[in-house]
């Protein structure tokens, strides 16, 4: 048993690489049960019970070097609030966050565009690979093979036939543009080939969603939010007055401060949500969640407990359950398992070796360090 | 017709006048009762400096009112001259702005009226720093024709600001521009113009201002008070960092007057520290062994206090490895702590008697940026196989990577660091470690320094205070009394 | 010369050192090979231009092997990567320091103007010379002076400059972030109305903090009532690392997985 | 002597010192622009000590090729990583001194093709790139791969060293394994309260220690702080009385 306790710390090496190398490889054929812990439910089912149209904040605190942390998130939330059909404000208080931020409110929006789709169906992978190239090089040639025609909306998970929606194609359309078209994808045995013909976005900035954009203050800010939006945000970050978002059928309608949203979010990478808590929540009364990095997340647990906050969502894990939830597998889908996994193996590591040296006897002394 | 047409006016006038009446008393109530409620009306409205900061803001205080709204707002306008024109500097609901709630001037000493209105306004937003350029620079006559035309477009605003701001102001500006030789207002966008930029701020703000105070809901405006004049001025002191300030003179206070009795009363008892009663012991079998030294400090620049403490205790450590006859090796990431341990090691070894060994090699520059530093770090700890590794200072990331291939190698390791994300790391995996504080007691741990030896003294007497505070205050805060709570806030 | 002098171990490469070696190159070679034969791998042209891209995926992956092998044992692989790594760190420092604080802080405010002026009468530049910079001038000289045995203690009145405004600066600092920041978060009412959890919570806090403070004391015997609760203060402190030290373990597995992503999806394209 | 070496340092350390602990309560605008100036300065200072550090490394190497130390090719490798990145990262201003010297140059061919090639090789019209792609496939890649050995590392660490071999290490073994397991997202399945229990050990006792250890530590440096303006620790000038 002694050699147990003294083993080569290569084979401890070895051990982690290869399960990681594995868990990458095979990153596509590994369902790892989710089980969501309560502080995302939290989030979740809040934003999940809101009746559609109502208006909610979404305050994104971060900027590109908490980005592989919180965008995730961030993303997989707004897909959550489009999705629900409500009203989205989104802002932020990080100058460095402005331009990041509104892309990301952008392009989720563009997840909800009616894809008008001809989609080609082929028996082979060859086949639909090589159609694919036609469409790159000669795109009059590959427009003559016979098609049919579909819309899909992957933000609403909505594809008619002759294509189901499933998940996949979430990442397979999102970014692809009009005239171009997606890689193969297998379906019940058939390999379709889905171009792109037309776009049509179903999200009107101004009616669905508006980025108040950035403005400096932090808590007074808050403060002033919570007595008037109008005075605290005079504009959008477009320069349209924020009196002119709140007429009526508008994003803002029947908003002028703060108690008026029907739910926060805040994603941040700093102490913005404990002064959205203290100074937003806390003041003006309306429900609020937070997702944040994973090392701020402890700090965050009292809220929780006093149900100052719904839920919490921490850094990639709470980002993981999140897409789980709404079904949208992205980043986090794919690096937690294998990351799980080396976890799982440093646990059952930690347990080996102290029932090694617990059968070794502790009367022996200790051998390597 | 004369007579009759004067007839006829008087007698129109005074048929329109009783008609006029007669329906404003009957209109009278309805007019009362469509009309809105009374707007706010503060009792008393002054100016003054901002406190705290850098004199770059005039304060306007005021009395809070009845029927304060949000649709009523407190509008504040300014002016260099008492007879105006004035300029809107400030809008804001008449709900907003409270004095007790702007902690951002005051800190805690927000006092007083609870309902009391405070703003700071910068008169650098109302005059620009821009503005004075253009008008100083555009002096003198164009012969461009289109050059002309903008002079002629702008003459109101430069009329204007010759009115406010007086010719000498335009001449001071003009003369700092032509020091800069800065021709166009575009070149203060310039580098090395900041500063010109700065200069023309001083030469605005270099005069009172005078601020009016109006409450306006509509059309409707109503001026509150006087015109008060106040004038922005550099503070000396920020008084929302009093406790921080009072703080450091207790801290201070203990540790000095610790170290001045230590003098007269050098025998003190102190604790022992396992780490360092180790590195007489590391010492040792690296002599035995014939093999070297390794000391490592952290990643962090020669003007963070960790780094000091690791040269302190570089010093003490060279002097033992002198008296030991042992190799030492000294890896550095930053080039100024490079530069100190070669001095400090050159010195510590001309203390101890022996320049002769002193080798400036033996102190060297491994790399210049985090995990270069570990890679190469790493190779020398498996090439060289040091007896013992002496890990001071902050650490980040490479603590574990270090320590762990340290361990590989057999060496004893000592570590000290005060950055607690890595102690884990270090205690796991070193011999010994000295855990925060510890650090910074090691150098007066080594020397025996009575000097030093007393300030550890005055540490344990600001833990003593700490330790009262928090069981106190926590005690006070439990049964409702918040002003401790209130001590211990930071403002900036 | 310690450094220098002390004879690296040598001895014959082992039957097993040198099957590490073999395998680890053919797994260069040959995913190399692999990466831009199959149907998805890299190009060697890019639209008729040589592929700098793919070129760099392979040295990228090259010194990433080279790195990781260290884990076997040192040897000429990773000797060569940490030597090229060491002279690319520095020479990037050195092109970092000449851009963001020699060029922007000494060369443009001051020296230009000595150096420029007279060349450009009327030119680009405008604004003074910021004639302060001349004292950290003079004092970098002196730093300098270390090349000269004899005069090397001048470089002593930099030092002093340099830590005396860390050490001044550092004081009212960490008062406020360390010392009244973290009093703050402690000093808080005991919620005793708020459930047994909230008021349970509260009072570990208040424990851990106070015992650990005490098991830093320096100046008294830890025995007796100060020795039990400084023990209770080195229970609070293994709980604070091991609690630590768990809560990292994750993330750090997060950074392998992207190497490893990066190797499969970006150097073998799978 | 004495007096230079020894009392102007001590003295400047003390002004130094003394202001600048003094300078966070004024908040003046020129106690403000002293901080920006000063740090600027700084920077400065550590640009020129680079130039110490250069000398240091290069002459270790130089010195181990010179004397054909056992495994002196290495060290070829870092001057040519050395110059690769100061040829990309300066080639720039190098051409730019030459423009201002001789005037505008053609770099697409000739000696000035060969000089300034790494201005523009890597893409046509795309000045700099070469820098970019240094960074891109040899820095950052190394970075990264020696930050993820942490991975390995955290991983034999852990096997290692927790052992409950005395109280105290059963403490930090035990906590660390319930945190470990509460943070793995499939503690959720055996039962809630494991993720949960990791979460109140992170938020409490967790937190009360690190507050104690930075209190502490606070109290440490200011003591530090306090002994180097005073002039009492003087290991940075060579310590001696």
């Amino acid at each position: 048993m002694r050699w147990l306790l003294d083993i080569d710390r290569r084979i401890i090496f070895l051990l982690v690489l290869v399960l990681i190398v594995l868990a990458t490889v095979l990153q596509d054929r590994i369902e790892f049960p989710i089980v969501s812990s309560s502080p995302v439910d939290g989030v979740y089912d809040a934003i999940d019970g809101l009746p559609a149209g109502s208006p909610v904040l979404l305050s994104m605190d971060y900027d590109p070097a908490s980005q592989a942390e919180l965008e995730p998130m961030n993303r997989a939330v707004l897909r959550h609030l489009f999705r629900k059909d409500l009203r989205i404000t989104g802002m932020t208080h990080w100058p460095r966050g402005l331009n990041f931020v509104e892309q990301v409110v952008q392009s989720t929006a563009r997840e909800f565009d009616d894809l008008s789709v001809e989609v080609r169906t082929f028996d082979s992978k060859k086949a639909a690979t090589d159609h694919l190239a036609l469409v790159k090089t000669k795109p009059d040639e590959a427009a003559k093979v016979k098609a049919q025609l579909a819309t899909v909306n992957i933000g609403r998970e909505r594809a008619e036939a002759p294509i189901q929606y499933e998940p996949r194609l979430y990442t397979l359309l999102d970014e692809v543009e009009k005239g171009l078209a997606a890689e193969p994808f297998e379906q019940g045995a058939k390999h379709h080939v889905l171009t792109v013909v037309e776009r049509k976005p179903t999200k009107e900035y101004g009616k669905d969603y508006c980025y108040l954009g950035v403005r400096l203050g932090a808590a007074i800010l808050i403060i002033n939010m919570g007595q008037s939006l109008f005075d605290a945000f005079p504009a959008d970050k477009y320069g349209t007055p924020t009196r002119e978002l709140a007429g009526q059928g508008k994003v803002l309608e029947g908003v002028s401060k703060l108690g008026d949203f029907k739910y926060l979010m805040v994603v941040a990478a700093g102490i913005s949500a404990e002064q959205w808590i203290i100074y937003g929540s806390q003041k003006y009364g309306f429900p609020m969640g937070v997702g944040c990095t994973a090392v701020m997340a402890p700090d965050l647990y009292p809220y929780l407990n006093s149900k100052q906050i719904t839920g919490i969502l921490g850094g990639a894990k709470g980002a993981w359950e999140y897409e789980a939830k709404i079904r949208v597998p992205d980043k986090a889908t794919s690096r937690v398992p294998a990351q799980t996994m080396a976890h799982v193996l440093v646990i059952l590591l930690v347990i080996f070796c102290n029932v090694a040296y617990l059968m070794v006897g502790r009367s022996k002394p200790p051998g390597a360090r | 017709m004369r007579g009759l047409s004067s007839h006829s006016r008087a007698l129109g006038f005074g048929l329109g006048l009783g008609l006029g009446l007669a329906l404003a008393l009957a209109l009278a109530p309805a007019a009362r009762a469509a009309e809105p409620a009374p707007l706010p009306k503060p009792g008393w409205f002054k100016a003054f400096d901002t406190p705290n900061d850098a004199g770059q803001k005039i304060s306007a205080e005021w009395a809070g009112a009845e029927n304060e709204r949000v649709e009523a707002k407190y509008v504040l306008s300014i002016s260099t001259r008492k007879t105006g024109p004035f300029a809107e500097a400030f809008r804001g609901p008449s709900t907003t702005s409270l004095k007790v709630e702007d902690t951002a001037t005051f800190g805690p000493w927000t006092g007083g009226d609870a309902k009391a209105h405070h703003v700071a306004v910068s008169p650098l937003a109302t005059y620009r720093t821009q503005t004075l350029a253009a008008l100083a620079l555009d002096d003198g006559p164009k012969a461009n024709a289109t050059a002309t035309v903008a002079m002629l477009l702008r003459l109101p605003k430069r009329l204007q600001w010759l009115h406010l701001f007086g010719k000498e102001t335009l001449d001071r500006a003009r003369r700092t521009l032509a020091d800069a030789k800065v021709k166009r207002v575009a070149d203060l966008e310039a580098e090395g113009v900041q500063d010109v930029e700065k200069d023309l701020a001083a030469i605005i703000l270099d005069r009172p201002f005078y601020v009016t105070l109006e409450v306006v809901e509509g059309e409707r405006r109503e001026p509150v008070g006087d015109v008060q004049e106040a004038r922005a001025r550099d503070n000396a002191f920020n008084w929302k960092k009093l406790n921080n300030f009072l703080a450091m003179l207790f801290f201070g206070g203990a540790v000095l007057g610790m170290i001045r009795r230590a003098r007269s009363n050098p025998d003190m008892y102190l604790r022992r520290i396992g780490g360092l009663e180790a590195v007489d012991e590391a010492l040792g079998r690296a002599t035995e062994m014939g093999k070297p030294v390794l000391f490592a400090h952290g990643l962090e620049t020669m003007a963070n206090i960790s780094t000091i403490a690791a040269v302190n205790v570089l010093g003490e450590v060279t002097k033992r490895v002198a008296k030991f006859d042992t190799k030492m090796i000294c890896v550095n990431n930053d080039p100024v702590v490079f530069a100190v341990s070669q001095e400090t090691v050159k010195e510590a070894y001309l203390h101890a008697g022996r320049p002769d060994a002193y080798n400036a090699d033996d102190v060297i520059f491994v790399a210049a940026e985090q995990f270069s530093y570990v890679a190469a770090v790493s190779g020398i700890m498996m090439r060289q196989q040091p007896a013992a590794n002496i890990y001071m200072g902050y650490f980040y990331a490479e603590s574990l990577l270090l320590a762990e291939t340290g361990a590989s190698t057999g060496a004893i390791q000592i570590a000290g660091t005060d950055s607690y994300t890595q102690l884990p790391f270090f205690i796991t995996t070193c011999d010994y470690t000295l855990m925060g504080e510890e650090l910074y007691a090691a150098s007066a741990y080594l020397s025996r320094n009575p000097m030093l030896l007393g300030s550890l003294k005055g540490q344990d007497i600001g833990k003593a205070a700490l330790m009262a505070i928090v069981l106190v205050g926590t005690l006070l805060s439990t049964v409702g009394i918040e002003w401790v709570t209130k001590l211990i806030e930071v403002y900036t | 010369m310690a450094t220098l002098d002390v004879p690296e171990k040598k001895g014959a490469p082992s039957i097993g050192d040198i099957l590490f070696y073999v395998v680890l190159f053919n797994l260069f070679l040959w995913g190399s090979l692999f990466a831009f034969l199959h149907e998805d791998g890299h190009d060697l042209r890019v639209n008729g231009v040589f592929n700098y891209e793919a070129l760099g995926v392979l040295i990228a992956t090259g010194v990433t092997l080279a790195l990781y092998s260290f884990l076997y044992k040192d040897n000429p692989f990773f000797k060569a990567a940490e030597n090229l790594y060491v002279g690319v760190g520095l020479g990037y420092e050195l092109v970092l320091v000449w851009y963001s604080s020699i060029k922007p802080d000494l060369y443009k405010p001051l020296i230009r103007y000595a150096v420029r002026y007279e060349l450009w009468q009327e030119g680009a530049i405008k604004g003074q010379p910021d004639f302060w910079l001349l004292i950290p001038l003079f004092l970098g000289l002196l730093l300098l002076s270390r090349f000269i045995p004899r005069l090397s203690w001048l470089s002593r009145w930099a030092f002093a400059f340099y830590v005396g405004f860390g050490a001044g600066a550092s004081i009212p600092n960490v008062i406020a972030s360390n010392v009244l920041q973290q009093l703050k978060y402690t000093l808080v009412p005991i919620p005793f109305d708020a459930g047994f959890l909230a008021a349970f919570n509260t009072v570990v806090i208040l424990l851990g903090v106070v015992s650990v403070l005490l098991y830093f004391f320096f100046s008294i015997e830890h025995r007796g009532a100060v020795g039990i609760v400084s023990k209770v203060g080195v229970w609070f402190l293994m709980i604070c690392f091991g609690a630590s030290f768990g809560y990292t373990v994750m993330g750090r597995m997060a950074l392998l997985v992207q190497r490893v992503d990066f190797l499969i999806h970006g150097w073998l394209r799978l | 002597m004495q007096f230079f070496k020894r009392t102007i340092p001590i003295a400047i350390a003390l002004i130094t010192g003394a202001w600048f602990a003094v300078q966070y309560y004024v908040p003046a605008g020129w106690s403000e622009t002293s901080l920006t100036k000063a740090s600027t300065w700084l920077k400065i200072l550590a640009g020129f000590a680079f130039a110490l550090g250069l000398y240091s490394l290069c002459h270790m190497h130089l010195l181990r090729i010179r004397r054909r130390v056992p495994g002196w090719g290495y060290s070829l490798l870092v001057y040519v990583g050395l110059l690769t990145a100061l040829y990309f990262g300066m080639i720039g201003e190098v051409r730019k001194v030459f423009e201002i010297a001789v005037g505008p140059i053609d770099t697409s061919k000739g000696i000035a093709w060969l000089v300034f090639a790494g201005w523009h090789a890597f893409e046509p019209g795309g000045e700099g790139k070469g820098y970019v792609w240094l960074y891109d496939h040899v820095y950052n890649p190394a970075q990264a791969t020696m930050f993820s050995i942490l991975a390995f590392m955290i991983a034999s660490a852990a096997y290692r060293t927790f052992r409950a071999r005395t109280w105290e290490a059963a403490v930090l073994l035990v906590a660390a394994g319930l945190v470990m397991f509460g943070r793995v997202p499939l503690s959720g399945l055996v039962s809630d309260f494991f993720p949960s229990f990791a979460d109140w050990i992170m938020a409490n006792p967790q937190m009360a220690a690190k507050r104690g250890i930075l209190l502490g530590v606070s109290l440490g440096s200011i003591a530090t702080s306090l002994r180097i303006i005073f002039g009492i620790e003087r290991a940075y000038l060579g310590g001696g009385d």
